[in-house]
């Protein structure tokens, strides 16, 4: 079925009788050509990608509870390529470039909203570091202003500009950054990826790896043994974990990040904001609300939520830089556990093992990735051979030292 | 005697003093320190020679010990951060090395931290809502490190619920003392 | 005359006193006790909100935080409050609320149009279209959404209230003050046991307030009255009530939020508006109590159809009635207590309708057992509800009140908040408290399912007893007080399939039982997909009166039970909290603390610009009369230091001291260059590793005896450095004899730089020898100055000068600054700021933090040699990878541009002389630049590929970003002086 | 949280600064022959558990002390904690 607003109308018309499930629940098949696991945002991209782009067929997505239940469900919505390294812009680029034609190309209003994301900077180093990326940005094609604090001022009257510990002293304004309804985000790429034959199996998880000298045969799951060519895992927050049935260990450590959203208020925030010099960035979103993250909670953990320092942490940063939001009520925080890996960067990459595919370590950078990192995965996993602008995401870059570290922060991964 | 004028912490020449009801929050900028670290191998000498100028043992963790002209703070392992009045021993430092030798490493301490006594029957209510200490069970003679508007501090119990020293970044003795302040005002309503 | 025309009699409001308030501009008398919700009713206004989505006219629905309807904009200015429950505002006199999410008035609210299209708004519509013309969604649909959406409005202002935040700690903390909460209390008090007592209400008690039976045989409110009383002359316990729980986090710690002053026009002068507490507890007792939960039946959201648990609590407690004729729709019997209530207090009750065949008889009012309400109507308000009869005829019944009652659910919010989720009980057909807990936590009364009075007390008793015991507190039970211990008798019963219009679900977000049907037709079956594609349960209720009702209606559509179904968990905060609470005085100009330097009194009288560095406000630069950029003011002080002398405070820099008979061996360690060999009374320039490789940071260690060091480290790594430092000796090298404190604050410390400090140096210094043969480049000494003041003196140069570092301890820092700048007249000598220091360190070409970025290795500043492969240190290992040792690695150089006008920009990109300007063909990047007015010349340093082999190359400086490209000439990173011999002059 | 001290007893999480798996203390052999490999296992193949793990915090705003905490990173719970230069004398290291 195609969606519309003719569709729409028909169905409210009739009794909105016609609509159908927008995914099947299908049985297992006993094999597949290839084996998504992970039913989050770029599990279900890979798989869309690979039917619809690399014209696979038998393709499965296994997921162990509901998909879209991971990091594409719990984020705080934005997308953006306003990074540094050459390692990473080209990526991010591509993946706002797929953003920019994704609801046409699944047929879902995911609610791609490119409003504006803007970095404050508060000193002459942070000017100058935002004038490097910014520059990096643009010979990338992407694009990038620098604002002085005027600028700031004309879009954000409200901020605090004459009672700051840390005077705002400008901003690099990346227009083309924005946010998306992030479970459309899912359900569209599942819509689409159930469309051209691929079966998404829910409540099905991966409890190991048949692997047999050297090359990946399998799949064990709660419902049983499913053979497949090539497994690809995209399981971010569960990568050491599940790539451990493989006999894998990870440059990665699982920490959580909180977001958090506040009651529902008329339209304040225009665009994405940014504070830089402390951890709070906002949107808001088309509910109303204000959606905002910071910094994680510091320790390793799987547990989906987190603890109070960081909750007044972030929320001390956002009433700093914004003073009127003393009065609006937080609604609700949630945990999403990331993949933090060594240097802040993630890796589309072959494994030892032939015929098994990694994808992870995004770091917070997971969901603005997702269309790309379908894509580059799918490409990758169709061709064996890495998408052009994903070649830096190795595993082995480590040991190489080709180190993709946009933060300058090394081997620290709660710094990243 | 050298032509270097003194300044408080608080940049006055005289220290200042706040008064509310039930609660005064005075600088004092009269006491010298010295840190003391006991030498690898050399715990128990150090002990014995800084108990034979200090008069009595050195504390254990979360301790103070008070002799006639010295006091110690733990401050960690094998280390003490020793107190004396600055008048008649502004070179604390070079006293404690000649007594302990080289059992110890010993560093002047006196012009990192600003002081602040607080006094006065509001000083929990004061104090429950500057740092994370369970100030109505703290016994005198106890000191603990704690954090008060993100400034690292030394809370120091001289008489459980009533008279504390807070010992903190001399750097930011103005936003530990504006801290000080504002709270004392919220909790002393008279 | 009395305009309050549904207060009834009694109630715990004080009758007596009036207080007026204003709702939409229009006036009206309440009494001390009410809430804005009970003063409204009491006045006979039902219609208080508009929802969500369809802008549905809508009432009070509840009497307590779990309001989806009636919110309302309270206050203005900087401190109006948007979407705050009429049901928690206290009333106070002068009190001024607006209804919101409505335009131009509540009555006549334009948007309502959107409920005549409802049907084309069903769930998840929007995620069907707005998808053509592609443009069109950005400029038109989304704006036209944004504007319909939202609830109240943010007014824009500053918030002028302060915050607070505080620590409290307990053996036991009881987080609800009703029946098994005060028994808890008692209980645990009397035992001597240090117990905190938190309720959200402004009146402890919870039901006990709000229902008409008795507690040890008086009334509920007296008992409870009687045992606050008790508590509150109990050293060991303290009441926190308007305190609400918001969050249970892990190893025992809850927050709370305490409003200190909601219920007044304004704080008194210098009280916070709310205190967010951090309460650490031994062990922790849930004693929330339960929710009443609707049954959704066609049009169920009119002005007047409520809660029976509301309505109940309005006429005993507010002495309120939403109207004069009220019918009751029941499952179970405590629907009938309203009834009877209602009835006690005169009001009159026109039915109650009660699904179950076998109800109980009422006595003054018609009883339709076995009958369903299958409709309402009334536009603004209720006026009748349409029934349908065990006998199966429909009739009408007159009402401008609905009591509803579904059953209760216990109030397992924060059993949920460390991801515990609740099971499911059979008999009251609810949720309760799951196996796993948060540790330390334990449940008792309505909240763990004991639902009657005698069950609430007899399990508030046992839960304290139990608590304590495991902490070794023995506490008695004593006697409980006589209660009533009714049995629940329900029949499960969610939503009637009868009926024209839309049945509501979630009131607020406006999702109906067909949404939750066609959400499953569309296969969004599982819980989390039910409720992000239909918004069920995600309003700032958080579903408090919706999910279950939800719930029921998937586990009818997919043919599973209830609890197969699931459950959705709860999250912090139980309540909406303002951010302001959360973020407690830390805002504004006090962010940060502020460190301020030894010379920042001298520096103020004498004019200084400031800045920030980290928590530190550094001189910037120090204008002059006639000074009118601040170019000229820094020219003239790098010049006038270069000519003669300058002073410059950098007591920020950190400073380690190192002590130990392994000081050395140690600092071998740590520095990637070696320190093994360094004679007592000498510096030397120290570059630092991480272990990956990279540079971390750099400064000097000055040798002051054999086990005795002094370390420099840059401001922004201080704490970072002295952390690693740490690391090394208690994890890595345990049993080398070195101890480590900090001494950044103790020592006052200014650079004396330029050809003449020896000479102002030596007025200062007590009889010390600065000639370079006593004190060559790179000594220290410890010395006194000024007549005995103890000093240090360290020969040390970032700017290429001749130049001095001196310190004394801080107190004496104010006084050294006027001593040097009073001795230093005769050579005009300057006090710089960091401004020209950076000029002056870009001149020399000496990195700082834009060069050492975390990412560049000591090959890329030009240091490669430096690092030792003679010993092992933080880093040579992984610093020889391939990655890092490519042959056109990047290299630190500087560069100039080829016309002198032309501005070298910092983060400027490097392209070829000719070429294509993209990412492919980048050469690398200007890390620094400055105007240097030695040279004349805007000049920079920065990174290179290869560039040590690249001198005199003419390169682009790409700087789209702002326009421009210059031609730069690459040159030495030292512009000036580069071999060195001022400083060792 | 709350971290049990082995000197000072319960303090919040917060006083803390937290770095990592507790290996980090095993620092490998500059001059073994594997050097780079092992250097590139212990920095980067850090233990990242669902379930117990050793961990290393620094009590920054207490007594500066490391320590070595074993904490379930599922649950949170603290089983253990101890000095970290305890630990490293008894993983063998020295000067």
């Amino acid at each position: 079925m195609r969606y519309s607003g003719f569709r729409v109308i028909k169905e409210a018309l009739t009794g909105h009788k016609g609509w159908t499930p927008a995914w099947r629940d299908p049985e297992p098949q006993a094999e597949y050509d290839i084996i998504v696991v992970g039913g989050g945002g770029h599990g279900l991209a890979t798989a869309y990608y690979l039917a619809k782009e690399f014209g696979e067929a038998r393709i499965a997505v296994l997921e162990k509870g509901w998909i879209g239940g991971g990091n594409v469900g719990r984020n705080t919505t934005i997308i953006r390529s306003n990074y540094l390294l050459d390692g990473n812009e080209p990526f991010y680029e591509m993946s706002l470039k797929l953003w920019e034609g994704l609801e046409q190309d699944f047929n879902f209003n995911a609610m791609v909203s490119q409003r504006g994301i803007l970095n404050l900077v508060h000193t002459d180093a942070q000017r100058d570091a935002a004038r490097r990326r910014g520059n990096a940005m643009i010979l990338n094609g992407s694009d990038a202003e620098l604002l002085d604090v005027a600028g700031v001022k004309a879009m954000y009257p409200f901020l605090n500009f004459d009672n700051a510990r840390f005077p705002i002293k400008g901003g690099l304004l990346h227009r083309r950054g924005g946010t998306v309804r992030h479970d459309a985000v899912a359900w569209g790429y599942a819509r689409g990826a159930d469309q051209r034959g691929v079966d998404i199996i829910q409540n099905c998880e991966v409890t190991g790896f048949r692997i047999e000298n050297g090359k990946v045969l399998g799949v064990e799951t709660s419902r049983g043994y499913i053979g497949a060519k090539k497994v690809g895992v995209a399981v971010a927050g569960s990568s050491s974990r599940v790539m451990e049935k493989a006999g894998m260990r990870l440059p990665i450590e699982s920490h959580v990040l909180q977001a958090f959203v506040s009651e529902g208020l008329k339209p304040v925030i225009p665009g994405v904001i940014t504070f830089g010099a402390g951890h709070f960035y906002c949107s808001q979103s088309d509910k109303g609300g204000l959606v905002f993250g910071g910094d994680i909670d510091m320790y390793n953990t799987y547990a989906q939520r987190g603890n109070l320092p960081v909750v007044e942490d972030v929320i001390q940063s956002g009433v700093a830089l914004i003073p009127a939001l003393g009065r609006v009520r937080l609604l609700r925080g949630w945990g999403g556990v990331m993949d933090m890996s060594m240097d802040g960067s993630p890796f589309i990459d072959r494994t030892h093992i032939d015929g098994l595919y990694f994808n992870g370590g995004w770091c917070y950078g997971g969901f603005k990735a997702t269309p790309a990192s379908g894509m580059c995965f799918a490409h990758l996993l169709s061709t064996d051979r890495p998408h052009e602008v994903a070649t830096a995401y190795r595993l082995d870059r480590f040991r190489t030292g080709h180190i993709i570290d946009e933060k300058g922060m090394g081997a620290q991964p709660n710094l990243h | 005697m050298h032509k270097l004028k003194p300044i408080t912490p608080l940049g006055g020449t005289e220290p200042k003093v706040d008064s509310f009801p039930g609660l005064t929050i005075t600088e004092n900028p009269t006491r010298a320190l010295a840190s003391l670290s006991a030498r690898l191998g050399h715990e128990s000498d150090c002990a014995t020679k800084a108990r034979d100028l200090i008069g009595v043992d050195l504390p254990g963790p979360g301790q103070t010990a008070a002799g006639q002209t010295y006091s110690a703070i733990w401050i960690g392992p094998d280390s003490w951060m020793i107190d004396a009045d600055h008048a008649s021993h502004e070179i604390l430092a070079a006293e404690l090395k000649a007594a302990v030798g080289d059992t110890a490493s010993v560093v002047e301490q006196t012009d990192g931290w600003c002081r602040f006594d607080v006094s006065g029957p509001a000083v929990c209510d004061l104090f429950e809502r500057l740092c994370n200490v369970d100030i109505r069970a703290m016994q005198a003679g106890t000191a603990t490190r704690c954090s008060i508007h993100h400034i690292g501090c030394y809370l120091w119990c001289h008489e459980a619920g009533t008279a504390f020293s807070v010992l903190g970044l001399r750097s930011s003795a103005g936003s530990l003392h504006h801290g000080l302040v504002e709270i004392a005002q919220a909790v002393c309503t008279a | 005359m009395n305009s309050q025309t549904n207060r009834l009699n009694g109630g715990l409001v004080d009758q007596g006193q009036s207080l007026s308030f204003t709702f939409d501009g229009k006036r009206y008398q309440g009494h001390p006790g009410d809430t804005l919700a009970s003063a409204l009713l009491a006045n006979g206004v039902r219609l208080m909100g508009r929802s969500f989505k369809y802008h549905r006219p809508r009432g009070v629905l509840t009497s307590g935080s779990e309001e989806p309807n009636a919110l309302v904009e309270l206050r203005s200015g900087g401190r109006q409050e948007p979407n705050t429950r009429a049901t928690v505002a206290e009333l106070y006199d002068g009190l001024q609320a607006n209804s919101q999410n409505r335009w131009p008035s509540l009555k006549r609210d334009v948007l309502s149009v959107n409920d005549l299209f409802s049907n084309f708004l069903t769930a998840g519509f929007y995620y069907k279209t707005f998808m053509w013309p592609k443009a069109f969604w950005e400029k038109l649909y989304e704006p036209i959404i944004r504007n319909a959406a939202g609830l109240g409005r943010v007014s824009g202002e500053d918030d002028p209230d302060a915050y607070d935040k505080g620590f409290l700690h307990c053996d036991l903390l009881v987080i609800g003050a009703g029946p098994a909460g005060l028994m808890a209390a008692l209980t645990a008090g009397r035992a001597g046991a240090r117990v905190i007592l938190a309720d959200e209400d402004f009146v402890l008690g919870g039901r006990l307030n709000a229902e008409s039976f008795e507690l040890g045989g008086m009334a509920g409110s007296d008992w409870a009255a009687q045992a606050v009383a008790e508590l509150s002359a109990m050293d060991n316990v303290r009441l926190l009530p308007r305190t609400t729980v918001i969050g249970a986090f892990d190893h025992g710690i809850y927050g709370a939020v305490e409003r200190v002053a909601d219920h007044l026009p304004t704080p008194a002068e210098g009280q916070p508006r709310q205190i967010m507490w951090r309460i650490y507890s031994k062990r922790a007792l849930l004693c929330a109590g339960a929710m009443e939960r609707p049954i959704a039946f066609a049009n169920n959201d009119r002005p007047g159809i409520m809660m029976a648990g509301a309505v109940r609590a309005y006429a005993n407690r507010w002495a309120v009635t939403p109207h004069q004729q009220v019918a009751v729709f029941t499952n179970n019997d405590d629907g009938h207590r309203t009834a009877a209530d209602l009835i006690a207090k005169g009001v009159q009750v026109s039915a109650v309708i009660d699904t179950r065949a076998d109800a109980p008889a009422v006595e003054g009012a018609e009883l339709f057992a076995g009958a369903q309400v299958i409709g309402s109507k009334g536009r603004l308000g209720l006026e009748t509800v349409t029934i349908r009869t065990a006998q199966g005829f429909t009739r009408d019944i007159i009402c401008g009140g609905l009591a509803v009652s579904g059953g209760w659910n216990p109030n397992v919010h924060l059993t949920c908040h460390q991801r515990g989720r609740p099971q499911w009980d059979e008999n009251l057909a609810a949720f309760v408290p799951g196996e796993t807990l948060p540790v330390g936590m334990s449940v008792a009364g309505a909240a763990a399912g004991a639902m009657s009075t005698h069950g609430a007390v007899q399990t508030g008793a046992e839960g304290a007893i139990a608590a304590l015991g495991d902490l070794g507190i023995t506490a008695k039970a004593g006697d409980l007080p006589q209660a009533e211990d009714a049995p629940v008798n329900l029949q499960p019963f969610w939503h009637v399939s009868e009926g024209k219009g839309r049945a509501w679900l979630d009131q607020q977000n406006d999702v109906t039982v067909k949404d939750v049907k066609l959400a499953h037709q569309e296969n969004y079956v599982s819980v989390e997909h039910l409720k992000r594609y239909t918004t069920l349960g995600m309003a700032t209720d958080q579903g408090k009166t919706s999910n279950m009702g939800g719930l029921a209606v998937m586990a009818e559509m997919t043919g599973k039970s209830i609890p197969e179904t699931g459950t959705t968990i709860f999250r912090p905060p139980y309540t909406p909290v303002p951010m302001g609470t959360l973020a407690g005085r830390a805002v504004g100009r006090h962010f940060h603390p502020v460190r301020q330097t030894p010379s920042h009194k001298w520096a103020t009288e004498h004019g200084a610009v400031f800045t920030e560095v980290g928590d530190w406000l550094r001189a910037q630069w120090f204008p002059q009369p006639g000074e009118t950029h601040w170019r000229q003011s820094v020219d003239r002080e790098v010049l006038q230091t270069r000519a003669s002398v300058g002073v410059c405070d950098v007591t920020t820099l950190g400073k380690i001291d190192v002590q130990g008979a392994d000081a050395a061996a140690f600092l071998n360690k740590i520095y990637a260059n070696g320190f093994a060999k360094l004679a007592v009374g000498k510096v030397r320039y120290g570059l630092m590793l991480r272990e990956d490789g990279i540079a971390y940071d750099d400064g000097t260690a000055a040798r002051l005896a054999e086990d005795h060091f002094v370390v420099t480290t840059t401001t922004a790594n201080a704490v970072l450095v002295y952390r690693q430092m740490e690391f090394a000796r208690q994890c890595l090298w345990p049993d080398l004899d070195v101890q480590l404190i900090s001494t950044t604050e103790a020592w006052a410390q200014y650079a004396v730089a330029g050809p003449n400090s020896r000479a102002l140096l030596e007025k200062i210094v007590d009889d010390v020898d600065l000639s370079s043969e006593a004190f060559p480049f790179m000594a220290c000494a410890e010395i006194t100055v000024c007549g005995g003041c103890r000093a240090r003196l360290f020969r040390i140069s970032f700017s290429g000068e001749l130049a001095y570092e001196i310190a004394v301890p801080t107190r004496y820092g104010d006084a050294l600054m006027r001593r040097l700048m009073e001795a230093g007249e005769e050579f005009d000598v300057v006090p710089y700021g960091t401004e020209a220091l950076g000029v002056m360190r870009i001149e020399k070409g000496h990195a700082a933090g834009n060069e050492m970025n975390g990412t560049t290795t000591a090959l890329n500043l030009g240091m490669g040699r430096m690092v030792s492969k003679k010993k092992d240190c933080v880093g040579n290992t992984l610093s020889e990878r391939d990655g890092l040792n490519m042959a056109d690695a990047l290299r630190l150089v500087g560069f100039k541009p080829v016309d002198a006008n032309e501005t070298v920009a910092a983060g400027g990109h490097l392209m070829n002389a000719d070429g294509p300007v993209d990412a492919a063909h980048d050469q690398g990047y200007v890390t620094s630049a400055a105007y240097s007015p030695v040279l004349q010349s805007s000049i920079g340093i920065g990174y290179l590929k290869n560039g040590a082999e690249r001198m005199g190359e003419v390169l682009r400086l790409a700087n789209p970003l702002e326009g421009s490209e210059v031609k730069v000439e690459v040159v030495s990173a030292h512009f000036v002086d580069p071999e060195g011999g001022r400083q060792r002059a | 949280m709350i971290i049990n001290h082995p000197l000072l007893g319960p303090r919040d999480a917060q006083e803390f600064v937290y770095l990592g798996d507790a290996t980090l203390i095993e620092r490998p052999d500059w001059q073994a022959e594997n050097a780079a490999e092992a250097f590139h296992d212990y920095l980067y193949l850090r233990d990242n558990p669902a379930g117990a793990h050793r961990e290393l915090w620094y009590h920054e705003q207490g007594d500066r002390s490391w320590l070595v905490v074993t904490r379930n990173t599922l649950t949170h719970e603290i089983t253990s904690v101890e000095l970290a230069r305890d630990v490293a004398r008894a993983k063998g290291r020295g000067r």
